[in-house]
Formats: C-alpha cells, sequence, structure tokens
C-alpha cells in the first residue's frame, strides 16, 4: 500500500515536470510530435527505473555515512557522501552507455526510436534530480524503485500529454513573442494546474 | 596521441586523483563547520519551542545561541516504554540531538527513540518534545514545550514542507502557534485528550474552552494533521511522563552536562 | 433601422485600412455585426448559400441555455440568505429575486465588464476579431463562483482566464483549457480562502441562527466521513431543523440537492436547472449529448465501484447522490461540452466524458484536499483531450493506411 | 456482386424552385462559351483559334500546355466572336456565335462489333481529338485524367443529391444506346470493374437498367449521397498509390455518341431552377450557353444571383454569362445583400439551418418544406470553433476538420493520412454551408489538393 | 543541449582588457541571446527555487560561479581533454565545482543549504553550464571564457530574480523577505497562492519571456 501510494504519488503529485521544474530542458525541446515525445518519454521511464536503484546500492553501500561498514569497523566512520554528485552522475552517464548498447544489441527496431534520445537524457536533471531525492529521502530499494519507474512514467504523461497539445496548437494564432518557449511555459502552467487535482491523494 | 587509448586511461585518472584529492580536502576541512551548522539548527529549532527563547533568537550570534543552549537544556531519550535509552544496538552512546525524528517514523512507534530536551530557565522550566506527522501535502514536525507535569503547553514551533500557502502553512506563523499557549492536555475527567484545533476561524474563546484551540479558515486539513501529530506523540512519551517524570518530585535540577 | 445602418456605413471608411481609426476596426466591427448581421453575400465559387447560424448566436444558445441556473441561482442566493437568518421565505418571493440580484448582477456585470475591456485591448492589439466566445465566458464565471466572492477577485480571474486561458493561444477556438475553468482554477489556488468550500452563504452582514449551517453539501459529506459517520445521515443531520424550499423533503435530501435549495456556487445548486440547460444544448445540437451522459455515467460508475469497495463512508455514499451534490451537474452540461477544449472526435467524446465523471468522483473521495472534483476533472480532461483525439486520428489513419497499395 | 450502401450523415438542401420535367420551347442561346477555369488543374490553356474564325461543332478550341492531348472542342458550329482575357492575359472565355444548323467535324464511326475489337490505343486516339476527352476525370485530385494511366475502377454516379439538381435520367432520356457505347469503350481502360451507383429509393431508369458487365450499387441517404467521391468511399476507397476514373453519365453518352455517330455532340439537356425563376423547367440547348436567352422573362425579380450549377458547389455568373463545360443547371437566388438588424439574434423560421441554435426554428418545419435562401454568409469569418458538425454532414470515415486543419498547416504527411487524396471540393461543400465560422472550406480543399500535387 | 560552436575570432596580439568583443560575451547573453528566454536552456532549476528572492540569489551566484570556474577550466584543458571523454569529463569538472558550492553552503550557510536541497546538485545538469562548455570554453582562451561565464551567468541571474521578485512580492507580499505592502501600509496584502505554486512560476515565466521576446523582435518558429 505505501509503495503504491509513494507511486501515484511519483507519478501525479511530484511530478518530475509540474511540481520539480526538471527535465524542462528536454521536456520542451522534445515536445513537438507525439511520436517523439513518446520515444523520449520511454527512454526517460527506462533509464530511471534503472539508474535510481543503481544509485541507491550506490548510496547505500559506498557513499552514506558509515555505507562502508561492510569493508570493517574501521570504515564506519567514513562519511564519502560529498562524492554523491559525482558519483551519481558517473552512474547515470555510464548507465545510459548501457542501455544504449544493450537495447542496440536486443532491439535495433527499439533503438531506431530510442537511440537518439538516449545521449540526451545523460544531462536531463530530472534524472538527476531523482537519485538526489532518493538519497535526501532514504528510501528503501523498494521504494527507490517504485519511486524511478512513477518519476519515469509521470514525466512519460507530461510530455506526451504537452506533444499533443503542441501539435494541436499548430493551427493557433499565437503572439509573435509567445510562439515557441512563451506558449509552451503556459501551456506547461496550465497542466500544472490540472495536475494539482492529484495532490492530497492518499490511498 | 590524444585519441589514444593510454591517453584517455592516464588522464582520466589523473582527473580523478585531482578532484577527488580536491573534493575530499574541502570536505576535511569544512566538515567541522558543517557539523556545527547542523547542530546550530537543530538547537535553535528546540529552543524556539519556548517563547521567551524565542523572542531572543534572532538576535544572537551563533555562538551566543550554543552556549544558550548548553546552558538552560539538558537531553536524554527515552524509548515507548518510557525507559532511558543510552545506547543504541551496536553500544555506541545515544545523543538526543542526533536522534532523526524523520528517519523513526518510518518505524513502528513501539521501536522508535525519543528524544526529551528539559529546559530549566530559571523561572520556567519546560520538556521540550520533538513531533512528526503528515499535513495536508507532506510532512509537518514541531516542537512542543510542556510544563513538566505534562498538563499544560508552554509553547509550539511547527513547520512544514508543503502546505498551502495562506492556508495551512500558516501553522509557522507566529500568531497561530501563539494560541497554543497556556492550553492544556488533560480533560477533566484527567484523560489525555491533547490539543485540538478546531474547524473555522474566529471561533469564541468561550467555545474553546481549554483543550481546543482556534482554527485556520480554510485548512481543516493541514490542522487535522497537527491535532494528530500532537496527540500521537503526546500519546507516546506518556509512558516516560509516567515514570520518569510525574513521580518523581518536580525539582528540576537540570545539570550542564548535555553531551 | 435602415438610418441607423446608413450611419454605420458611413463611419466604417474611417476604421477601415487607410482610414484614420484603422486600429480599431475590430471594435468597430464587433459594434456593427452585433447591430446588424453584415450584408455580405456568399464567394464567386463555391457555397452559394449558407447556413443561417453564426458563432454569435451559437454562443448566444450556450448562453440562454445557462439562463435557468442563473435565475435560480438569483433566488437561491437570497432564499439561503434569508434561511440564515431566520426569515425563510417561500422560494420564488420578491425579497429573494431582489437580495439575490442585488449580490450576483453586479458579479456577472464584473465577469462581463473585465471580459470584455480584455477582449477589446487583444482585438485592437493583435487584430483579430472579438471573439464570441466571451458571450459564454462572461455568464460561466459568475455561475461557478460563491456568492461571498469578492469582486476585485472575479475581475482578476476573469483577467486571468481570458489572457491565459484564452488570448495568449490565439483566441476563441484556438485555446486549450475552458476559460471559465481555468478562472475558477486560478481562484482557488490563488485565493483558497474565499473559495474553499465551507461556508457559502451570502450574509451580507447579517448573523446566521443557530440552526443554520451554511457548509456545502460536499463539505458536510467530507466532514461526516472523516469522524466515520455515514454521509446520508451527516447530511441529513446538517440544518434538519430547516425544510427544503419545496416538497416535504429535508434540507439535504437527496430531492432537496436535485431541486437545488442548498448553498453552494451561484449557478452550480441545482441539477434539475443543469439539466434543464443540457435540454436546450442538446437538442440544439451545441452541446454534445456524448459528452453529458457520459459524464454522468461515469460518475455514477464511479461512485458505484466505490460503494463496492466500501473502505470508508465516502465510498458508501449512494452512488446518485454523486449526480446531485456539489457542480457536477453543471459542470458536465456546460464545462465539459465546451468544443473547444472537450475532445473533438465523436469516440474521443466518450472517452472524454466518461473519465470526466470517474475523475470527478475519485477526486472527491480519495482526494480530501479537494472536496470539489469537477473542476480539476475537466482541467485535467481537457488537458488530455488533445492526446485522446491524437491517438483516434492516428486509429482512422491507420485503416487508411492499410489500404494503401504503395 | 452488387452493394447496397445506406447513409445516415448528410443533410438534404430542400430549395424552392425545382424545375418541372418538361422540355421548354424557347429559342435556343445564340453563343455559347468555353471556359479554360472549368476545367480543374488546366494550368496553362492554350488557344487554337482567334477572333473571327469559323469552327465546326468539334473543331478544337484549347488545349492544356501541360497535358497536350486534352483538347476542348467547339460545341457548336459558328464564328468566334469574342476571346475574353483577364489579368495577366489570363484567358477566361472564348464565344462563339451558333449557326442555325450545326455543322459537325466528322469521325469515325464504328458498329457494335467494332467497338467491341477496338484497341485501347484507337479508342484513346478518338476520344481525344473528338473532344470527349475531359469528361474523364481521374481522383485524387479530381483533374482530367491522363491517358496513359490505367485505373482500377471506374465510377458512375447515376443520381444527383444537390439541391436543386437535374434529374439525371430525365436529362438523358432517349440515350440509352449511346450510354451502353460509353460504358463499352471505358471497358477498355480498366482492368477493375466500373460501377454505376444509382439512388436505393428511387427506380432504376432505363438508361442505366440494361447495360451489362458493370457493378451495379446502390445508394441511400441524404445529400451528399450522390457524389462519386461518397460512393468510391463506400465502394473501393481511394488509397495512397491508387488511381479511380469518375465520368458523368452524360459524359458516357456523348463518349458513346463519338463512336456511334462519329460527331462531338455537345448538346445536353439543362435545368433552370430555383426560387427567382418563374418556370423552372428543362431546356435543350449545348454545352456552354449564355444564360440571357433562357432567363429572358422568367424572373421573377432583379436582384439575384446567376449560379452555374447548383448552391453547393457552383459558380457565380453573370447575367449574359455562359453555364460551365461540366454544368447541366442553372440555379437562379435571390442575392442576399441585405443587413439585418440584430440580426444574429432575432429568431427566424423561414431560413434553414443544419443546426438547431437560438432562434433557428427550421427543424419544426416538416421535412417537405420548400425554402427560399439567398447568398447571405449570414455571419462573419470566425475560427474553427465548433466540433462533430462537420462530421455529421460527411458520410464518410474522415475528420474534416483535422484535414483542413492539416492543410492550413500545410502538412503533407498529415494530409495524405487524413484521405486528401479521397476527397474534392464537393464532398466537403456541406461543410462550407452548415459552417458556422464560415470558412471557404471547398477553397481550402483544393489549395490543400494543390499541395498535394505541387509537392 | 546547445551544440552549435561558436567560432573563434582571430584574435589581435594585444587587446584591451574589455575590449567591444570582449563586452559583447557579457552584454549579449543579457537580452538578445538571453541563456532561459532565447536559447531556453537552464529552464529546471530557473524555477523550482524561485519563490523567494533570497534562495534564488543564492542560487544565481552558485550558477555564475559554476559557470566562470567551469569555464576557466575547461578552457585551460581544452588542448588536453581527449575528444572520446570530453563529455564526462566535463560532468566530472561541473561536478566537483558543484560539490564545492554544496559544502561550502553546507558548511556557511545551512538555512539556504536546506532551502535549496537537492536543486544546488542539479546546477550539474543545468544545460546552460554544459551548453557553454561545449560551445565556447572548448574552443576559447581561458579569459575570454570567464567573460563568457559570466555574461551567461549574469543573463541567468537577472531572468531567475525576475521571476523570484515577481512571485514572492505577489506571492508573499515580501521582497528579500521584507513585508513591503505592510512596509507602505498596506495591512491586509491578499497574497496570491497560485504564485507560490510551481504554475506561478511557468506564468510569469512565460510572462517575462512574451515581453523580453517582443522587446527584441525574437520570433522562434
Amino acid at each position: 500500500m505505501d509503495l503504491l501510494n509513494l507511486g501515484i504519488k511519483s507519478i501525479f503529485i511530484e511530478n518530475m515536470v509540474f511540481a520539480y521544474f526538471l527535465g524542462m530542458c528536454s521536456f520542451l525541446a522534445v515536445s513537438k510530435k507525439v511520436s517523439t515525445a513518446f520515444g523520449l518519454g520511454l527512454a526517460v521511464v527506462f533509464v530511471l527505473g534503472m539508474t535510481v536503484p543503481m544509485n541507491w546500492l550506490l548510496n547505500e553501500f559506498v557513499l552514506k555515512e558509515g555505507a562502508l561498514a561492510w569493508l570493517g569497523a574501521d570504515f564506519a566512520t567514513i562519511d564519502l557522501s560529498f562524492l554523491r554528485f559525482i558519483m551519481f552522475i558517473a552512474i547515470i552517464a555510464a548507465m545510459v552507455q548501457l542501455v544504449e548498447m544493450t537495447i542496440e544489441k536486443f532491439s535495433p527496431s527499439l533503438y531506431g526510436s530510442l537511440g537518439i534520445f538516449l545521449p540526451l537524457i545523460a544531462v536531463n536533471c530530472a534524472i538527476l534530480g531523482s537519485s538526489l531525492f532518493m538519497a535526501q529521502r532514504d528510501y528503501s530499494i523498494g521504494e527507490a524503485t517504485v519511486f524511478g519507474f512513477g518519476s519515469g512514467i509521470g514525466f512519460f504523461l507530461a510530455i506526451v500529454a504537452l506533444a499533443a497539445i503542441r501539435e494541436k496548437l499548430k493551427y493557433s494564432n499565437v503572439p509573435d513573442g509567445l510562439k515557441g518557449l512563451g506558449i509552451t511555459m503556459f501551456i506547461t502552467g496550465l497542466m500544472g494546474i490540472a495536475f494539482m487535482s492529484f495532490m492530497g491523494i492518499s490511498i | 596521441m590524444r585519441q589514444s587509448n593510454g591517453y584517455i586511461i592516464v588522464f582520466s585518472l589523473i582527473l580523478t586523483v585531482v578532484l577527488g584529492g580536491l573534493l575530499s580536502g574541502v570536505s576535511q576541512v569544512l566538515g567541522p563547520a558543517q557539523k556545527k551548522a547542523q547542530d546550530l539548527d537543530t538547537k535553535k529549532q528546540i529552543l524556539g519551542a519556548i517563547p521567551a527563547e524565542k523572542e531572543k533568537l534572532s538576535a544572537m550570534t551563533p555562538e551566543e545561541i550554543l552556549s544558550r543552549y548548553s546552558e538552560v537544556i539538558s537531553s536524554e531519550v527515552t524509548n515507548y516504554q518510557g525507559e532511558i535509552v543510552t545506547t543504541n544496538e551496536k553500544g555506541e552512546p545515544v545523543v538526543a540531538e542526533n536522534v532523526n525524528i524523520e528517519k523513526n517514523y518510518k518505524k513502528t512507534p513501539e521501536n522508535r527513540l525519543f528524544p526529551v530536551f528539559k529546559y530549566n530557565g530559571g523561572s520556567e522550566q519546560a520538556f521540550i518534545l520533538p513531533t512528526f506527522g503528515a499535513g495536508l501535502w507532506d510532512a509537518i514536525w514541531g516542537y512542543v514545550a510542556i510544563t513538566p507535569n505534562m498538563e499544560t503547553v508552554i509553547g509550539v514551533s511547527f513547520d512544514h514542507k508543503g502546505e498551502t500557502p495562506g492556508l495551512g502553512a500558516r501553522i509557522t506563523s507566529d500568531d497561530v502557534q501563539a494560541r497554543y499557549r497556556g492550553k492544556e492536555l488533560y480533560d477533566n475527567q484527567g484523560d489525555l485528550v491533547s490539543v485540538t484545533m478546531v474547524k473555522g476561524e474566529n471561533t469564541p474563546e468561550s467555545a474553546l474552552g481549554p483543550n481546543k484551540v482556534d482554527g485556520m479558515a480554510g485548512a481543516t486539513l493541514t490542522a487535522n494533521g497537527v491535532n494528530a501529530m500532537l496527540e500521537n506523540y503526546l500519546g507516546y512519551y506518556q509512558n516516560y511522563f509516567e515514570k520518569n517524570v510525574r513521580n518523581e518530585s518536580m525539582t528540576m535540577n537540570v545539570e550542564n552536562n548535555n553531551q | 433601422m435602415k438610418f441607423l445602418h446608413n450611419i454605420l456605413e458611413k463611419q466604417k471608411p474611417m476604421f477601415e485600412k487607410g482610414g484614420k481609426l484603422e486600429k480599431f476596426y475590430y471594435l468597430f466591427e464587433a459594434g456593427e455585426t452585433f447591430m446588424f448581421s453584415p450584408a455580405s453575400t456568399a464567394g464567386n465559387k463555391g457555397a452559394q448559400i449558407r447556413d443561417a447560424v453564426d458563432l454569435k448566436r451559437m454562443m448566444m444558445t450556450v448562453v440562454i441555455a445557462m439562463i435557468p441556473c442563473l435565475i435560480w441561482g438569483i433566488f437561491n442566493v437570497g432564499y439561503q440568505h434569508h434561511v440564515a437568518i431566520g426569515e425563510q421565505t417561500s422560494f420564488f418571493s420578491v425579497d429573494n429575486l431582489l437580495f439575490g440580484a442585488r449580490w450576483v448582477l453586479p458579479i456577472v456585470l464584473v465577469a462581463y465588464a473585465a471580459g470584455g475591456i480584455i477582449e477589446a485591448v487583444f482585438a485592437v492589439v493583435r487584430k483579430h476579431p472579438i471573439n464570441e466566445g466571451f458571450l459564454v465566458t462572461g455568464m460561466l464565471i459568475p455561475l461557478i463562483v460563491p456568492p461571498t466572492i469578492p469582486l476585485w477577485q472575479v475581475a482578476l480571474a476573469t483577467i486571468f482566464g481570458v489572457v491565459v486561458g484564452k488570448e495568449i493561444f490565439g483566441g476563441t477556438g484556438m485555446n486549450v483549457l475552458n476559460v471559465a475553468m481555468t478562472a475558477r482554477a486560478f481562484l482557488y489556488f490563488a485565493y483558497p480562502s474565499q473559495i474553499s468550500g465551507e461556508v457559502w452563504t451570502q450574509l451580507a452582514g447579517e448573523t446566521p441562527i443557530d440552526a443554520y449551517s451554511g457548509a456545502t453539501a460536499l463539505s458536510v459529506a467530507y466532514d461526516s466521513s472523516n469522524v466515520g459517520n455515514a454521509v446520508t445521515a451527516g447530511l441529513a443531520n446538517v440544518n434538519s431543523a430547516l425544510a427544503a424550499p419545496f416538497g416535504d423533503f429535508s434540507f439535504f435530501s437527496f430531492e432537496n440537492m436535485l431541486i437545488g435549495g442548498i448553498p453552494g456556487s451561484i449557478g452550480e445548486t441545482s441539477t434539475l436547472m443543469a439539466l434543464l440547460g443540457a435540454i436546450i444544448l442538446v437538442v440544439t445540437g451545441v452541446g454534445s449529448w456524448k459528452i453529458i451522459v457520459s459524464a454522468f455515467a461515469g460518475a455514477f460508475l464511479m461512485g458505484t465501484v466505490f460503494n463496492m469497495v466500501g473502505a470508508n463512508e465516502f465510498m458508501n455514499v449512494p452512488a446518485q447522490y454523486h449526480l446531485v451534490m456539489g457542480g457536477l451537474a453543471f459542470g458536465a452540461v456546460f464545462m465539459a461540452t465546451d468544443p473547444v477544449s472537450a475532445s473533438q472526435t465523436e469516440t474521443g467524446k466518450w472517452i472524454y466524458g466518461l473519465l470526466i465523471g470517474a475523475l470527478t468522483v475519485l477526486i472527491r473521495v480519495v482526494n480530501p484536499a479537494y472536496p470539489e472534483g469537477i473542476m480539476l476533472a475537466v482541467l485535467l480532461m481537457n488537458v488530455f483531450a488533445p492526446l485522446i483525439d491524437f491517438y483516434v486520428v492516428q486509429a482512422n489513419k491507420k485503416r487508411r493506411l492499410a489500404r494503401a497499395t504503395v | 456482386m452488387s452493394k447496397i450502401v445506406k447513409l445516415k450523415k448528410g443533410f438534404d438542401i430542400n430549395l424552392a424552385g425545382k424545375a418541372q420535367k418538361k422540355i421548354a420551347n424557347t429559342p435556343p442561346s445564340d453563343t455559347f462559351a468555353i471556359k479554360p477555369t472549368d476545367f480543374v488543374g488546366m494550368t496553362r490553356p492554350k488557344l487554337l483559334v482567334a477572333e473571327g474564325d469559323v469552327v465546326k461543332a468539334g473543331t478544337p478550341v484549347l488545349y492544356d500546355k501541360m497535358q497536350e492531348n486534352v483538347m476542348v472542342c467547339s460545341p457548336v458550329s459558328g464564328e468566334v466572336v469574342e476571346v475574353k482575357r483577364g489579368a495577366k492575359r489570363k484567358l477566361l472565355e472564348i464565344k462563339i456565335l451558333a449557326d442555325k444548323e450545326i455543322q459537325y467535324e466528322t469521325f469515325q464511326t464504328y458498329n457494335v462489333s467494332d467497338i467491341k475489337s477496338l484497341s485501347r490505343e484507337e479508342a484513346t486516339a478518338q476520344m481525344v481529338k473528338g473532344g470527349v476527352w475531359p469528361n474523364i476525370i481521374q481522383r485524387p485530385y479530381g483533374v482530367i485524367a491522363k491517358e496513359e494511366e490505367t485505373p482500377k475502377s471506374i465510377f458512375i454516379s447515376a443520381f444527383d443529391t444537390h439541391p436543386l439538381a437535374a434529374d439525371v435520367a430525365f436529362t438523358l432520356k432517349g440515350e440509352e444506346e449511346a450510354f451502353k457505347t460509353g460504358i463499352e469503350i471505358l471497358k477498355k481502360f480498366t482492368e477493375g470493374t466500373i460501377h454505376i451507383n444509382h439512388d436505393l429509393n428511387g427506380e432504376v431508369s432505363s438508361v442505366f437498367s440494361g447495360v451489362e458487365g458493370v457493378q451495379h450499387n446502390k445508394f441511400s441517404g441524404p445529400h451528399p449521397a450522390g457524389n462519386v467521391g461518397v460512393q468510391i468511399h463506400h465502394v473501393d476507397p481511394i488509397g495512397k498509390g491508387d488511381l479511380v476514373w469518375t465520368v458523368t453519365p452524360y459524359g458516357v453518352a456523348q463518349i458513346g455518341k463519338l463512336f456511334n455517330k462519329g460527331v462531338y455532340d455537345a448538346s445536353r439537356v439543362v435545368a433552370v431552377a430555383g426560387s427567382e425563376v418563374s418556370e423552372p423547367q428543362y431546356y435543350k440547348t449545348y454545352t456552354g450557353a449564355c444564360v440571357n436567352k433562357i432567363v429572358e422573362g422568367n424572373l421573377k425579380s432583379e436582384n439575384v444571383r446567376f449560379i452555374s450549377g447548383n448552391a453547393l458547389t457552383g459558380e457565380k455568373i453573370e447575367k449574359d454569362g455562359a453555364l460551365g463545360y461540366y454544368s447541366n443547371l442553372l440555379s437562379v437566388l435571390p442575392e442576399g445583400d441585405h443587413a439585418d438588424f440584430l440580426g444574429w439574434i432575432m429568431p427566424k423560421k423561414e431560413v434553414l439551418s443544419f443546426h438547431r441554435a437560438w432562434g433557428l426554428f427550421s427543424f419544426l418545419n416538416g421535412k417537405n418544406k420548400e425554402y427560399v435562401l439567398d447568398t447571405n454568409t449570414n455571419g462573419e469569418p470566425r475560427a474553427f470553433v465548433e466540433t462533430g458538425v462537420f462530421e455529421k454532414v460527411t458520410p464518410m470515415d474522415i475528420y474534416p476538420v483535422y484535414l483542413l486543419k492539416a492543410i492550413l498547416a500545410e502538412d503533407y504527411d498529415n494530409m495524405e493520412a487524413l484521405g486528401i487524396y479521397e476527397v474534392i471540393e464537393e464532398d466537403l461543400a456541406l461543410c462550407e454551408y452548415v459552417d458556422v465560422s464560415k470558412h471557404d472550406v471547398q477553397q481550402m480543399v483544393r489549395n490543400g489538393i494543390e499541395l498535394m500535387q505541387n509537392g | 543541449m546547445s551544440t552549435e560552436t561558436v567560432e573563434a575570432p582571430v584574435v589581435k596580439e594585444k587587446e584591451a582588457l574589455l575590449s567591444k568583443r570582449r563586452k559583447k560575451f557579457v552584454t549579449d547573453p543579457l537580452n538578445d541571446d538571453n541563456p532561459i528566454t532565447i536559447q531556453v536552456l537552464g529552464i529546471c532549476s530557473a524555477l523550482a527555487v524561485t519563490t523567494q528572492m533570497k534562495p534564488t540569489l543564492v542560487m544565481a551566484l552558485s550558477v555564475i560561479f559554476v559557470l566562470i570556474f567551469s569555464n576557466l577550466i575547461i578552457s585551460l584543458m581544452r588542448t588536453a581533454i581527449p575528444s572520446r571523454v570530453r563529455i564526462i569529463v566535463q560532468l566530472a569538472v561541473v561536478a566537483t565545482l558543484v560539490t564545492l558550492v554544496n559544502e561550502v553552503l553546507k558548511a556557511y550557510a545551512f538555512d539556504m543549504y536546506k532551502e535549496l536541497s537537492v536543486f544546488i546538485g542539479l546546477i550539474i545538469t543545468n544545460c546552460i553550464v554544459m551548453g557553454r562548455l561545449e560551445a565556447f570554453a572548448l574552443g576559447n582562451k581561458p579569459y575570454d571564457s570567464v567573460l563568457d561565464g559570466l555574461g551567461s551567468g549574469l543573463g541567468y541571474s537577472w531572468i531567475i530574480l525576475a521571476v523570484a521578485f515577481f512571485r514572492e512580492i505577489w506571492g508573499s507580499g515580501n521582497v528579500f523577505g521584507y513585508p513591503v505592502f505592510e512596509a507602505i501600509g498596506i495591512e491586509n496584502f491578499a497574497t496570491n497562492g497560485l504564485m507560490v505554486s510551481p504554475v506561478g512560476a511557468f506564468v510569469v515565466l512565460g510572462f517575462i519571456i512574451w515581453v523580453q521576446r517582443t522587446k527584441t523582435g525574437y520570433v522562434e518558429h
């Protein structure tokens, strides 16, 4: 039940885009067509679902204060948490590389649709952000996995819905100064209002 | 040459060593300052639960706060059964200020550790109890200062992560927190009923009575969260008071041996 | 009338290209076309005859469909006031009318004025015709706010709704979210204390009698569920000393909520009046019956599902109660059917409506933060409507692609 | 294997002034015109005659520079009296003053067995030379077919559901033989089926009933059930890369006569109809007839609009203008250049509306009520707002609004995927009629088609 | 992330410390080539922290610091970095600098550290930083790179400070925590809750973009 709650929370309530503004760069850049948004969204779900648990392991057994206790009592006092940023980002970069190679090998068609987005994802703030949230909130491994996937799905929903709206907007008469980024900002804000309907839900 | 594998490996190694060294150096140098900052932050919050202290806090330097804290506060840690806990399962000493309430909150109440901060400000004595709970959107927490007989609230300080600004977020305002002062925790039958915030605002004092405080318009759900938090935690501390405080004579000679 | 028309015609060159007041052409156009339907005739090629309908008439139809709700709202504001101060009168009394009109009409006026000014500014600056959509928006906004709302908030919300909800997209027909709902959501999140839905009776400075509670049905329902009491019983207990305006029903009985003699937003209380509006919209074909029917069906289904789960008292609310509490009926009839922000494909409309109904009840029941779900359900589905349409149209494209020979 | 298709969507516009089924005894028109603008997609018409030249019926008058085998021939014999040009010397009209007795160019005649053995190439050559090729219209795009291409099927709609449309069977009375021959000729051009589509609720005229070797389908429902595009959509839809030809029944008969009699016979029966015509009825004349003689003394009022073709897809012509090449109907409707006080809100009962919006009570009138409609646009152009209405008058599995928006955005992929190949202007003419936002839908469709052709 | 590369202009032997060309490095990103409103970079962190001006200022200073020093370091190493691993090298340098900022805040500004929480860490993935490294620092001299970093940082800063200003004054009635409305005698200023919620950030930034692009005449296609 708690995991379910966390899942709902990470998808809707604490939506990476609407609540934390994370992943905005790719959210804005890759949302002009539903098909590409769909691809990027899937890639994000995939990578988030992998990297958050991976980073959890790293954090739990290497970085956290006292995490190295398994090496022996002498190491129990070592606190490597200052290495968190650099290690997380390294894991993410490595995982993205790994995912890219795996997909390329086993499913060329999937690679065809996701491949171009994967390098973009390494610097997607949503990925690093989720890992940092995970560490800050002290999730368990189960929670971390659910949180990773949930955040990914939340991002996925947001970007696909935005892309559909932007396709519809092709026919609109948006003021010059608002074309592109400006109007997308407003749409994102309005979508944020709509997503507020989920705030406070608990099952 | 710049593209050869050997060069890349050597380059990466050097970079790793340099950056890693830099970072660990920095963390060594800043470590103490960070500990102190964290410490100060906790102690400020604890002191803030006493209205008389809170007024002075903003004008004090960090050093003054720390010394004031060690002057007036002593602490111990209890468990659900009300027994004093001094060491953890590994045999290391437990320090009240370092007990993480949020992490404890994840355990069942029976397995949690409960820090107790005893305040002796000369004319005024109090027990300061940390509390933690869920508001409308996210976590809320706070410190409740009560009289040593566990009957009357001296002061509270609440904080929250994401309550609605202007509504639930008002629990941080002095105005709302002041409403708790002097409220009583027990009803006429002698049962622990905690202090509850009512629904709706501007309720006349006569309608509130000693166990209730006026509510926040439009923020009933946050208020419910606060009510539940207070009721739960006062309940958890009940055993401690039964065992260690109420049956003793109320001589509050706080030794200044904290930490 | 010919005379008036001639005067207008004489002024026209001034506003046309090269004229002195060219900038204000669309203001002139708006005024002129409101006075006289234009003498323009069909082009040389193509359809030589055109349907008798135009956008103004279309929008007017929606406004007319809302009139029952407005009139009911005016009387009800007065009625609730008089009940609250213990001077209950018959519902359709002059007292109620006068009091209601005193509080409701200013809100209507402010909404129209604020909307109209913004429309005019954008028409001049952006050189597009005045959008007839504001006829509807200006009427919708007053109907979905409580009678106690400060007027400046109405104005601000209208401006926000019209500018951010519509004009930045290029005007009526281009927007993504329902404009009136955007305005209400603005109020809801910006100034929650005035619109969070606990006490909504316009007291006009007087004190209510003890027996009266101005709580809305949904707020009562939530409270009684919160303490573990059956919601229907909780509803029956509130204002139990007072009778409903019509028939021998108690105050928060199903029947009275259906009729609408309860506190709430100005236009939303009476499910019957909303249904009357629905009949007008459906018969005229302006509103999609598919959306209305599926929204009600979705709410009822979700209510039934919750009945079966029954984890708390709110889930046990009889499903039909959900249809008459709060603004579901009004929202389903007037908000969900907004042709611009709703799903535009016929298949999509079923999905869209069903989800609005289901989400409304879901938000009511599992989201204690928002007693009213319809607003957010409509907005959320507005956001997803283009996606629904996208996939419906995609299916159509696939059918066509399947028979391609190359 | 014939198909029966019952259509629900659509809208009948029941205008007053339908032509009575009799042929009037009036002096025929004396001038006839060929208008290059009638031939959709003919961008560079090249003139073959000059003012003062004498021509026979069947003498080539112009051809398409882009598709040189498409020739347009004179419908009558006589003298070329005027070559009208517009801006940038655009060729608008070639007027021919007819002889009292028509002289024909002669072509080879064939008997029934000859026709059977005729090769496709021989048939093509005679059709091109004999001026009947422009009768063959290809889909997609609705332009004159290219003679080297082979369609997957050929469609002939044997009924017309447009407002005030001329009765197809009545106008082709006595042309049984010619029609049969025409079908035989058309069979040479396709390996697929030739479809003749009839009105399910009407009787099949003798003109079509005897035709064999073709598929007879039946359609019911309101307009545009008689549109050949709609019929294709339901019988043998056009996908990407498909090619279908369509011919009007009149065109089939004309092709037949070219082979039976060896002449280009441009005689045709046209209907003159509309609320402003005193005696709506049929006239026997030739293609491109000038209308002034026909309407002389036959009008109820002065401020009227003459339309070559029907009220939905036709073209406005002047009082001395000529009917179009493909047109067998002259509609005369009141001009709508009047401003109405508060016209947008006043209740009206005498006007027809597909909608039932406030004050438009036409839906309360019976189905047989005939309307006098004028050409007023009844409103100002606005952005697309309504939904579902276009779909209700388009009995095809197509989303007109999405298609139109794709055209506006010049989005080729989407236009293709949304079915631009399946429609021409007339198929979405009703959308233009019902549109509350008063868009020129048909022009948009043509723009889209042109984008696809050029893109 | 931007992939355009700025061509290194031929630099004269001796150039003024703030020549016209160099001034442009600093002034261009302020308006005409603003990283947020024109280049659409760094939006993520631009919005999250802007409910109040104080944390926003800290964030802005942090980003300026990271931008300047990462530009400087990468520019210094530009001839030594193997191109195959350049992204990871850049990430490592940036991450190190960000960690520095984080540690310093933790030690000397604990309140801000708590308030900004993970968002300081997210400077690493701020596209402006990586964008400037890729587009400028890899191909230009250290001093120019420093100026470029400063320019982009300032361009970023003024935008987020502007957003924060509107959100704080309208949402909380304060400027830098100082209750301005009370100060001028308006006691019951009705604060706008939407401004404090994420939606406010999008809307305010939307308006700023609108005004700014209308003034500069920039149109995105």
